[in-house]
C-alpha cells in the first residue's frame, strides 16, 4: 500500500512519444522514489487547453473536462485528481470551478455527459490538483528532502514557473508575482536557486507558438536571456508547454536575434529523480533537445 | 486684593545645579527681584518640592509663585497652585540646554539665568490670579437656526444631552432640502440601494421631544449678547416677534442648488427635458406619489437618461463654482438607480471626469454597475434638442473621441453644486465676485448686532468653514457654531455627524460661559480684558481688529467688551495706542516690566541685548525643542512668550529700544491665505503694525534692522536658533544701540 | 453565418452591451470595469493589441460592435491570466477575451486570416476527432494550412526541431496513422454534439 | 494605578491619536471626567508622524501643541499610556473596562533630562520613523512626546545597559522592576478612537514593496520629508541614499481593490497631491512628480489644491492603475509598466523612487474586546440608541484629519448624553 494514492490525469503531451514524454518518465520515477501511486483515469480525453476557446466555445470545453472528472469520480473513488500538465490542471480546475458556481451550466454539462454513455454524471466530488501541490502540501518540503542522495551541488538553476501553474489559481500561499516554491525545490535537491530571477512568471507565449512564432519567441528570448544574466546554467519548470517552448525554439531564436542560447530546460521531476539517485534514463534526460550535461554527470556518478 | 507676597523657587535638578550658580540666582531673586520668600530645591518638581511650595502658599501667604526651573510647557501638572499666580522661568530648555556646557560659556549663561529670574519676579509682581468674570452668562438654552436634517439633528442631539433647544425654521415645515429627496444615498451596509430620506422620522422625533421648542415660518431678526447670554428676536410670518434668551447658537441654514440656468450650453431652460438633480428628485417624488414609473415632464416614458457630472462645478474658467460639492457623484448614482430599479431596460449613462465615491461609496458605485448603470469618463460639451429627445455631445476621454454622442435621450440630469445659505459676507471686497453665485447674497441670517457685521464671517466661496484642520468648529463668532452644508459642501451622512459635533461645541460653550471660562484655543482661561474708560480715545482699533468681533461700541462710542465672546488673545491690547486694555495676568505691564527688568550692559561691554517676543503657540515650543536637542544659540537674547503676536503693543518695542536693547525680534505664525495663527488675524495684524515701525525707528535715528518680524512654524526646531544667531550677527554688524545708559 | 450576424443586430437593436452580456462567455462582467487599465498594462503581448481589454470594454459600452468583433486584438490573448489576477474588480478578463473571440468567430466576423483563429480551429478539430491531441497531425495540418508549397517551406524551417523531437522520442513518426486517441470516441462525439446543441440553443444561434 | 478614580459618569476614551485627544479634551471642557488610554508610550498617534497637512501644508504638531496644552492644564483628564483594553463588559451607563498597562520602567520622577539615554548604546528600530532608522533603546518617543517622560524598551531589561541607565538617572526615576499591571475601570460611556493603520504594502505583490528598496509607502515618505525624520528632511532613496528627484506616486495602492481593501480610503489622493509639494519644496524645478491614478478624489474645497498642483509643470498626471513594477538591477531605479487609459498610451516609466499611496484599515478590531457591529472593512458602524460604546475618527471610516476630529466631537456628545443620563439617575 503506497503512502499516497491519486487519480491521475496525464494529458496528451505526456503520452508515449509525445512532446512531454520525458516529463512523464521522470514523474513516474519520482513518484516511485516518494512512494506515490498514480491511478490513471481510464480513457481520459484532452482538456481542450485554453486555445480550445475559439472553435470549442464554452460548454463543449467544460464538457471535455467534466468527462474526465466524471470517469475519475466513478473509477478512482475518494481520490484527488492529479495533473502534471499545467494546461490540463487549469482546464479541469476551471471546469470544476465554473460548474460549482453555475448550476445551469452544471445541468447542461451533465445533459451532454449523458450522451457519452457509461452513465457518467459529474458531481464535483474530487479536488483537482497539480503534482506540485501534492509534493508541497501532502508531503511537504522536509519529506521531499529526505530521499536526496545526490545533491546537485554547485548547480545554479533558474526556476521558471510560467503562467498556468501560477495563475489564476496558483499554489496556495504563493504570490502570483513571485512564487517561491520552485526555488525551495531547487534548494532541496542541493542546487542554488536564482532567487531574483525576474522572468519567473513571464508568459512564454505558448498559445501563439505555432500561429505567431515571432511574438512568442520574443517572450522566450527574455526568459532565457535573464536566466543567463543571473548566471544560471539551467532553467527548471513545472509546465510542459513552457518546457517545450523555452527549450526547442532556442535554435530559431539564435537565428532571429543572433544570440547563442544553449540553455537546458528541465522539469522539477527530473532534478528530483536525479537527486534521489535515479539514472539519466529514469530522469528522462535523454528527452532533452538541449542536453543537460551536468545533470547527466551527476546521474552517472557512482553507477 | 490681599497684599502681594512673592515666593521664588529655584530648582537644582536636570543639571541646573551644576551649570548655574543657584545661590547667586537666589540672591538676585531676593535683592533685585524683591521676592519675600526664596528657596532652592534639588528636585523641585517631585512631591517634596511641590509640597514645599504648597506649604508656603498655605502658611506663608505666598500668592505669587516664581518657578525657576524648566519650561512652562513641562511639568504643568506639578506646578499648579490655584490660589497663587504662577510665573515660570525657563532656566532649563532656554538657558542651560541652549548654551554650551563649557567654562568659557559659564559667565554668559549665568547672566542669562539671572536676567530671566529678574524678569520672572518682575512679571509676578504685575500679575494676579484672574477673578471670575462678573458678566458671565448662565443661560444654557441652545438656539438652532435651520430645520433641515442638520438643524433637526443638532436640536435632537442637544436635547438628548439634557439641554433645552429652540429650533427656528424659515419654511412652514421641518425637513429642509432633504425633505424634497425621493430617497437618499445609503450610509449603512450593504451600501447597495437608495434609502428612505429619513426626514419624516427625524421630524417626528424632534416634535416629540419636550425639550425642543420649534418655530416654523420664522427667522432670527436680531441677535445680540454673548455666550451664556444671547438675546434673539424670533419673527414669525404673520406672528409676533418674540425675544428669547439663549446660551449658544448652532447655525444650520444649509444650501441651495447652483442656478442651472447659468448653463445654457447644457440646454437647461431651453428644454424641459433637462433638469438639475433637484428637478429629478421632484419628478421621482411625483411618480412615486402616483405609484408610477418616472416619466418625462411631457408625460412620455423614459428610455434613456444621461447624467452630467460637475455641471457648473470644478470650473477652471472662473465662470461657475470652483469647488466640488462632494455628494453629486453618489447622488447621480442614486438617481440612476431610481430608473434601473423600476426598469432595467432604461439606459442610464453617467458622464464624469473623476468619479468621486469615497469610503464605502465604492460599494454604491459597484452596485450601480451591477444594476447596469453605464459610466463614461468624458467631458460634456453640449446638450441639444433633436426630434423628440435630446442629443448629448461629449468628449469620450477613454476612447479619445472628441465627437462622441448619445442620442434620443429622454432626460438629461445636471449635477450642479451646493451654494451655502450663509447670509451676508461681511468681508466681501466688491472686486472679487468670481466664484459664481457664492458671494452674491445679502440677506442676513442671524442679524447680529455686532460691530463687525450681521453674520458669521465666511472662509471661502461663502462657506462658513473653519480654517483650521485640527479644529473644524472654530468660527470667529464665539458661541456660534455652524454645521452642515453651510459650513462646507457635504452629504447627509456627514451633515448628521457635523450637526452632532456642533451641538457638543454649543453645549461646551454654554458650560464654559457659565464659569466665565474661555473656549478654544485658550480653553479654561479665566482672565478677561478690562479697559480704563477715562483713558480711551475712541479710536476704534480694538473694535475693528478683534478677530472674534467681541467688542462693540456703546452709545457714547466707547468700546463695549463682551467678555463672553473674548478668546483672550490680547489683539485689542496690542492694538490700543493709549494702552488702556489689559488682562489681570497679561498686560502692558506684565511684559513691560520684564523688558525693563533685564540688566542691559553698557555699550562698551560688547554684550548686546536682544529682545525676542515669541508666540507661545508655535515659536516658543520650537525654542524649547531646540533646547531639548541641545541646539545652541546666542546668549544675548531674552525671550518673552506672548499669547499671540497680535497682542504685541508698540510700546514694548519702543520701551526696549529706549532702554538700550540693541534689537527686537518678533516671532509669530504664518499669515496670508494659509494662515496658521490660532487667533486668525493676530500675526497678520502684528506684521502690518510692524511694517509701520520703520518711521518710528527713523525718528529715533535707529537702523531699520533694530526690529525684525519673522514667520516661524513649530517645526522650525533647527531654523529658529539659526534665525536668532543670524540676527545676533546682524546686530553685531550694525553695532550697539546708542540708547544705552539713558 | 452572415445571417446569424444580422439577426443578432436586429435582436439587440444596437445595444451591443446587452448582446455581449447575453452571448459572450462571462459577458455580464463587462459592465463592472472601472477603466483602471491594469489589464491592458499586464498583458505580455500588450503592444500587439490594437485595442487593449479595458478599451474593448469601453468600446462595447459605446456600441462599437463591428470594431470590436472584427478586431484582431482578442486573438492576441495567450491565456497567461495576468489580467485576471490583477483586476481590482475581479473581472474574468481572459475568459471574456476568449468569449469575444469565440463569438466573433461564430458570427463570421473574426478576421479570416488571423493565424491564431485558424490554429485554434485546427487544434479543436484535431482533439475533437480522436479525443486527444495528435501532435504530428496537428503540426502537419498547420504547416500545410496555406497550401502545399508554404507547408513544405515551413516544414523545412521546423526541420531541426522536428528531428530533435523525433530523436528524443518526443514525436511519434507514425502518428498520422498509428495515433490511438480515446477508445470511446463515439461517446465523445455524441457528447460534443449535444454540447453544441445546448449552447447554440441557449445563445439563440439556432431558431 | 490604584489612584485611578472612575465612576459611571466617567468617559473612557480608547486611543490617544488626534481623534482620542479631541474626544478627551472636548468632553473635559464640557465638564466631564475622562480617562484617556493610549497603547504606545505617548500621545499623538499617526498625525504626529506626518510632516504637513493638506491642504494648508501646515504642521500637525502645531495643533498638537494646542491640544496638549488643553489637555495638560485640565484636571478632569487622566492619561494612561502603554495601556491596552482587554475587555469591555456591561451596558451603557455601567461599563467595566479591563485594561493592561505595560511597564515603562520609568516613573513620574522623570524630568526628560535625557541622562539615561546618554548612558546606553544599544539601538532599536525607531517606530516613529516606521523603522527607517534606529534610536536608543532608552528614548523619548518624540520631541513633542506627552507624557514628557523617557521610556525603556523591554529588550533592555536584564542587561547591564539597563543598570547603566538606572545609575545615570539623577532623579531616581528608573524602576527596572516595574511590572505589567491589570486594572478595571468603571465608565458610563466609551469612545473608541483607535484609528487606522496603513495597509500592508507587501501584499500588493505586483509593486514589489517586499522586493525593491526604492518602492516605499506614503507614510514612510512623510518621514523622509520631515526634518525630524531619518534623513533630516532630505528626500533620499533607500537603496543608495541618492537624491530622489523623479518620483512616482501610485494611487489606490490597496484601496478600491477587491483583492485588497474594497473601500476607497479617501485621503490618499490628497496625500499624494500634498507630497508633490514636498518634492517641489526640496528640488524646485529639478523635481518631477508623476501621479498614477484612477480618479482624483479631491472632494469639496480640496479641489482648489488639486487645481494648484495640476498647474505645476513639474507634476504629471497619468490616468492608469500601474500594472506592475520592475527594478533595474544595475541602477536600482524602478520601472513602472502600464497603460495610460486616456487615449491608450503604453508606458515603461523609469523613476528614482516610487511612493505607494497605501490605503487605510482599522488598526484594532474592537470585536475582540466588546460586542460592537463593524462593517465588512472592519470599521465601526453607527451605534444604536441603547449603546454606550461609540466609534470615533478612523475607527469608523477612512477619514481625513478634519473629518476625524468632526467625528470625534460628535461621538463626544453621544458619550456625554449617556453620562448626563447617569448624572440624573444619581441625582434622584
Amino acid at each position: 500500500m503506497a503512502r499516497k494514492e491519486y487519480s491521475f490525469y496525464p494529458g496528451c503531451s505526456s503520452e508515449r512519444r509525445a512532446s512531454a514524454s520525458n516529463y512523464m518518465v521522470s514523474v513516474e520515477s519520482m513518484c516511485q522514489k516518494l512512494d506515490i501511486k498514480l491511478n490513471e483515469i481510464p480513457d481520459w480525453n484532452c482538456c481542450g487547453a485554453s486555445i480550445g476557446y475559439a472553435q470549442g466555445g464554452e460548454l463543449p470545453r467544460h464538457v471535455m473536462n467534466a468527462r474526465n472528472l466524471a470517469i475519475s469520480e466513478q473509477v478512482n473513488k475518494g481520490q484527488d485528481v492529479v495533473a502534471t500538465c499545467a494546461a490540463c490542471w487549469l482546464g479541469a480546475k476551471e471546469t470544476k470551478d465554473r460548474l460549482a458556481h453555475d448550476q445551469g451550466l452544471l445541468a447542461e454539462a451533465n445533459e451532454a455527459l449523458r450522451e457519452a454513455g457509461m452513465n457518467l454524471v459529474y458531481k464535483g466530488e474530487q479536488e483537482v490538483r497539480h503534482m506540485v501541490e501534492v509534493l508541497i502540501e501532502d508531503l511537504g518540503y522536509d519529506e521531499l528532502r529526505k530521499p536526496v542522495v545526490k545533491p546537485l551541488e554547485g548547480m545554479k538553476i533558474a526556476g521558471y514557473v510560467g503562467c498556468q501553474t501560477n495563475r489564476p489559481f496558483g499554489i496556495a500561499g504563493e504570490s502570483f508575482e513571485n512564487p517561491k516554491y520552485l526555488d525551495h525545490l531547487i534548494e532541496i535537491v542541493g542546487a542554488e536557486p536564482v532567487e531574483k530571477y525576474d522572468q519567473k512568471v513571464t508568459c512564454c507565449g505558448g498559445a501563439l507558438a505555432f500561429s505567431e512564432p515571432e511574438k512568442s519567441q520574443a517572450q522566450i528570448k527574455k526568459i532565457v536571456e535573464s536566466a543567463y544574466d543571473y548566471g544560471a546554467e539551467m532553467i527548471v519548470t513545472p509546465c510542459p508547454v513552457c518546457q517545450m517552448n523555452v527549450e526547442i525554439y532556442q535554435g530559431q531564436i539564435n537565428k532571429r536575434y543572433g544570440t547563442k542560447f544553449n540553455m537546458p530546460v528541465t522539469y522539477y521531476s527530473q532534478l528530483m529523480t536525479v537527486a534521489y539517485g535515479g539514472s539519466a534514463k529514469e530522469a528522462g534526460l535523454n528527452g532533452q533537445i538541449v542536453r543537460a550535461p551536468r545533470l547527466e554527470e551527476i546521474a552517472a556518478k557512482g553507477r | 486684593m490681599a497684599d502681594m507676597k512673592v515666593g521664588a523657587y529655584l530648582c537644582q535638578g536636570c543639571g541646573l545645579g551644576e551649570r548655574l550658580d543657584i545661590k547667586g540666582l537666589a540672591t538676585v531673586a531676593q535683592k533685585e527681584g524683591k521676592a519675600q520668600v526664596v528657596r532652592e530645591h534639588e528636585f523641585l518638581c517631585n512631591s517634596q518640592g511641590v509640597a514645599m511650595i504648597q506649604k508656603d502658599v498655605a502658611e506663608e501667604g505666598v500668592n505669587r509663585v516664581v518657578i525657576g526651573a524648566c519650561s512652562r510647557r513641562a511639568k504643568v501638572e506639578a506646578f499648579q497652585f490655584p490660589t497663587a499666580a504662577v510665573t515660570r522661568v525657563n532656566l532649563r530648555e532656554q538657558v542651560i540646554w541652549s548654551q554650551p556646557d563649557t567654562d568659557e560659556a559659564r559667565e554668559l549663561t549665568q547672566e542669562m539665568a539671572a536676567d530671566y529670574i529678574r524678569m520672572g519676579c518682575a512679571e509676578a509682581k504685575k500679575t494676579a490670579v484672574p477673578a471670575i468674570n462678573p458678566a458671565a452668562g448662565h443661560n444654557k438654552r441652545i438656539l438652532v437656526v435651520g430645520g433641515g436634517i442638520t438643524g433637526m439633528t443638532a436640536a435632537l442631539e442637544a436635547a438628548r444631552g439634557g439641554y433645552d433647544v429652540l429650533l427656528v425654521e424659515k419654511e412652514a415645515a421641518l425637513g429642509g432640502f432633504a425633505a424634497k429627496l425621493h430617497r437618499r444615498v445609503p450610509f449603512t451596509e450593504p451600501f447597495a440601494d437608495p434609502q428612505d430620506n429619513g426626514v419624516a422620522a427625524l421630524a417626528a422625533a424632534v416634535q416629540g421631544e419636550s425639550r425642543i421648542q420649534v418655530f416654523l415660518g420664522a427667522t432670527t431678526t436680531r441677535t445680540s449678547g454673548a455666550p451664556g447670554a444671547f438675546s434673539v428676536d424670533i419673527t414669525t410670518e404673520s406672528g409676533p416677534t418674540v425675544t428669547e434668551n439663549v446660551g449658544a447658537i448652532v447655525m444650520a441654514t444649509g444650501f441651495r442648488p447652483y442656478d442651472a440656468s447659468r448653463l445654457p450650453e447644457f440646454g437647461f431652460g431651453s428644454s424641459p427635458l433637462v433638469v438639475d438633480q433637484a428637478g429629478l428628485e421632484a419628478l421621482a417624488s411625483d411618480a412615486a406619489a402616483k405609484g408610477q414609473a418616472i416619466v418625462r415632464p411631457d408625460g412620455k416614458a423614459v428610455k434613456s437618461v444621461v447624467f452630467v457630472q460637475c455641471a457648473g462645478q470644478r470650473d477652471e474658467t472662473g465662470t461657475h463654482l470652483k469647488y466640488c460639492s462632494g455628494h453629486c457623484c453618489n447622488t447621480s448614482i442614486k438617481q440612476a438607480m431610481y430608473f434601473k430599479d423600476q426598469n432595467p431596460n432604461v439606459d442610464t449613462a453617467i458622464i464624469y471626469t473623476d468619479l468621486r465615491t469615497p469610503g464605502n461609496g465604492e460599494d454604491f458605485y459597484r452596485s450601480a454597475q451591477r444594476k447596469g448603470v453605464t459610466f463614461t469618463k468624458g467631458r460634456v460639451a453640449k446638450v441639444e434638442t433633436a426630434g423628440d429627445g435630446l442629443t448629448v455631445h461629449f468628449h469620450d476621454l477613454i476612447l479619445n473621441d472628441q465627437a462622441a454622442t448619445i442620442s434620443s435621450v429622454d432626460l438629461v440630469v445636471l449635477a450642479t453644486g451646493q451654494v451655502p445659505n450663509s447670509g451676508v459676507d461681511i468681508e466681501a471686497k466688491p472686486a472679487e465676485s468670481k466664484d459664481g453665485e457664492a458671494r452674491v447674497q445679502s440677506v442676513s441670517i442671524l442679524n447680529l448686532t455686532y460691530r463687525q457685521g450681521p453674520d458669521v464671517p465666511q472662509l471661502k466661496y461663502g462657506f462658513t468653514d473653519s480654517h483650521f484642520i485640527c479644529f473644524p468648529y472654530e468660527t470667529r463668532r464665539t458661541g456660534i457654531y455652524t454645521a452642515g452644508p453651510v459650513r462646507r459642501p457635504m452629504d447627509i451622512a456627514q451633515a448628521v455627524e457635523d450637526a452632532t459635533g456642533a451641538a457638543l461645541k454649543a453645549i461646551q460653550s454654554v458650560e464654559s460661559a457659565a464659569h466665565g471660562r474661555a473656549v478654544h484655543p485658550r480653553a479654561g482661561d479665566l482672565s478677561y480684558p478690562s479697559f480704563r474708560r477715562e483713558g480711551c480715545t475712541q479710536c476704534k482699533r480694538c473694535t475693528v481688529e478683534c478677530p472674534f468681533g467681541a467688542i462693540d461700541e456703546d452709545e457714547q462710542r466707547y468700546p463695549q467688551f463682551n467678555e463672553g465672546r473674548c478668546r483672550r488673545c490680547g489683539t485689542c491690547m496690542g492694538a490700543c495706542p493709549v494702552r488702556v486694555i489689559s488682562f489681570e495676568n497679561y498686560s502692558i505691564d506684565t511684559v513691560g516690566a520684564q523688558i525693563k527688568a533685564v540688566d542691559v550692559p553698557d555699550e562698551f561691554s560688547e554684550k548686546p541685548r536682544i529682545l525676542l517676543l515669541a508666540c507661545e503657540n508655535d515659536a516658543y515650543p520650537a525654542l524649547d525643542m531646540a533646547g531639548m536637542n541641545r541646539r545652541v544659540s546666542s546668549a544675548f537674547v531674552r525671550t518673552i512668550p506672548v499669547r499671540c503676536l497680535g497682542s504685541v503693543n508698540m510700546i514694548w518695542i519702543t520701551d526696549a529700544l529706549n532702554s538700550g536693547y540693541d534689537g527686537v525680534m518678533l516671532m509669530g505664525c504664518k499669515h496670508g491665505d494659509d494662515y496658521q495663527c490660532h487667533f486668525v488675524k493676530g500675526s497678520e495684524l502684528a506684521s502690518y503694525r510692524m511694517s509701520k515701525i520703520d518711521d518710528t525707528l527713523k525718528n529715533l535715528n535707529l537702523e531699520v534692522d533694530r526690529v525684525r518680524t519673522l514667520e516661524v512654524a513649530i517645526t522650525d526646531i533647527e531654523r529658529v536658533p539659526a534665525l536668532i544667531d543670524e540676527y545676533a550677527a546682524k546686530i553685531n554688524e550694525i553695532g550697539m544701540s546708542p540708547f544705552k545708559g539713558f | 453565418m452572415g445571417d446569424l450576424n444580422t439577426s443578432m443586430i436586429e435582436k439587440y437593436r444596437n445595444d451591443f452591451l446587452k448582446e455581449v452580456e447575453a452571448n459572450v462567455e462571462e459577458g455580464q462582467w463587462v459592465k463592472m470595469c472601472m477603466q483602471c487599465g491594469v489589464c491592458s498594462g499586464s498583458c505580455p503581448l500588450g503592444p500587439s493589441w490594437e485595442h487593449p481589454p479595458q478599451e474593448i470594454f469601453m468600446m462595447i459600452r459605446a456600441g462599437r460592435r463591428d470594431e470590436v468583433l472584427k478586431s484582431e486584438s482578442m486573438w492576441m490573448c495567450t491565456s497567461c491570466y495576468n489580467c485576471i489576477v490583477r483586476c481590482p474588480r475581479e473581472l474574468p478578463i481572459t475568459h471574456i477575451m476568449h468569449g469575444l473571440a469565440n463569438y466573433a468567430h461564430r458570427l463570421g466576423l473574426a478576421p479570416k486570416m488571423n493565424p491564431t483563429r485558424r490554429f485554434a480551429k485546427i487544434f479543436w478539430d484535431n482533439i475533437a476527432k480522436s479525443g486527444r491531441v495528435n501532435e504530428l497531425e496537428l503540426s502537419m495540418r498547420l504547416y500545410f494550412m496555406d497550401g502545399f508549397k508554404s507547408g513544405v517551406q515551413k516544414g523545412l524551417e521546423m526541420k531541426d526541431i522536428g528531428i530533435g523531437m523525433l530523436k528524443t522520442g518526443r514525436l511519434n513518426p507514425f502518428g498520422l496513422f498509428a495515433h490511438k486517441g480515446c477508445k470511446d470516441i463515439k461517446g465523445i462525439h455524441k457528447m460534443l454534439k449535444k454540447a453544441y446543441e445546448i449552447e447554440d440553443r441557449k445563445k439563440g444561434f439556432v431558431a | 494605578m490604584a489612584d485611578v478614580v472612575a465612576t459611571n459618569e466617567t468617559i473612557v476614551v480608547v486611543g490617544g491619536g488626534i481623534s482620542g485627544m479631541t474626544a478627551a479634551v472636548e468632553a473635559a471642557e464640557t465638564g466631564k471626567d475622562v480617562i484617556l488610554l493610549e497603547r504606545s508610550p505617548s500621545l499623538g498617534g499617526r498625525v504626529n508622524q506626518l510632516y504637513r497637512y493638506f491642504p494648508k501644508l501646515c504642521h500637525p504638531t502645531c495643533g498638537m501643541e494646542i491640544n496638549l496644552r488643553r489637555l495638560r492644564g485640565n484636571p478632569r483628564i487622566r492619561v494612561l499610556t502603554l495601556a491596552e483594553v482587554d475587555r469591555i463588559q456591561g451596558k451603557a451607563g455601567d461599563y467595566k473596562v479591563s485594561v493592561t498597562i505595560r511597564p515603562r520602567y520609568v516613573n513620574d520622577n522623570c524630568t526628560a533630562c535625557g541622562a539615561c539615554a546618554e548612558a546606553v548604546t544599544r539601538e532599536i528600530p525607531n517606530p516613529f520613523n516606521y523603522n527607517l532608522n534606529k534610536m536608543k533603546a532608552v528614548y523619548l518617543p518624540s520631541a513633542m512626546a506627552y507624557p514628557q517622560r523617557y521610556c525603556i524598551d523591554p529588550s533592555l531589561i536584564g542587561t547591564p545597559e539597563a543598570e547603566k541607565a538606572k545609575a545615570a538617572c539623577p532623579h531616581d526615576a528608573i524602576d527596572l522592576g516595574m511590572q505589567e499591571q491589570k486594572l478595571t475601570l468603571t465608565a458610563g460611556a466609551v469612545v473608541w478612537a483607535t484609528g487606522w493603520r496603513p495597509y500592508d504594502a507587501a501584499k500588493i505583490q505586483p509593486y514589489g514593496y517586499d522586493r525593491f528598496a526604492n518602492v516605499i509607502t506614503s507614510v514612510e515618505f512623510e518621514r523622509l520629508a520631515d526634518p525630524r525624520g531619518p534623513t533630516q528632511g532630505r528626500i533620499l532613496r533607500p537603496s543608495d541614499g541618492k537624491e530622489a528627484k523623479n518620483i512616482a506616486f501610485i494611487q489606490c495602492a490597496g484601496s478600491r481593490d477587491r483583492n485588497h481593501l474594497k473601500h476607497c480610503s479617501r485621503i490618499c489622493c490628497m496625500a499624494s497631491l500634498k507630497q508633490t509639494h514636498y518634492v517641489r519644496e526640496k528640488y524646485g524645478d529639478e523635481g518631477q512628480s508623476t501621479i498614477y491614478y484612477i480618479d482624483i478624489r479631491a472632494i469639496d474645497r480640496f479641489e482648489d489644491f488639486y487645481q494648484k498642483v495640476k498647474a505645476d509643470p513639474r507634476v504629471r498626471f497619468i490616468k492608469s492603475k500601474v500594472a506592475n513594477i520592475t527594478e533595474d538591477k544595475d541602477t536600482g531605479d524602478v520601472l513602472l509598466h502600464g497603460v495610460d487609459t486616456e487615449g491608450y498610451h503604453r508606458y515603461d516609466a523609469r523613476h528614482d523612487l516610487c511612493v505607494l499611496a497605501v490605503g487605510m484599515e482599522p488598526s484594532a478590531d474592537i470585536r475582540a474586546v466588546a460586542d460592537v457591529k463593524v462593517d465588512a472593512s472592519g470599521f465601526i458602524q453607527a451605534a444604536s440608541a441603547t449603546d454606550g460604546i461609540f466609534g470615533a475618527g478612523c475607527a469608523t471610516n477612512a477619514l481625513d484629519v478634519n473629518r476625524a476630529v468632526q467625528s470625534a466631537t460628535a461621538s463626544t456628545l453621544r458619550a456625554v448624553q449617556v453620562v448626563n443620563r447617569m448624572a440624573k439617575v444619581e441625582g434622584q
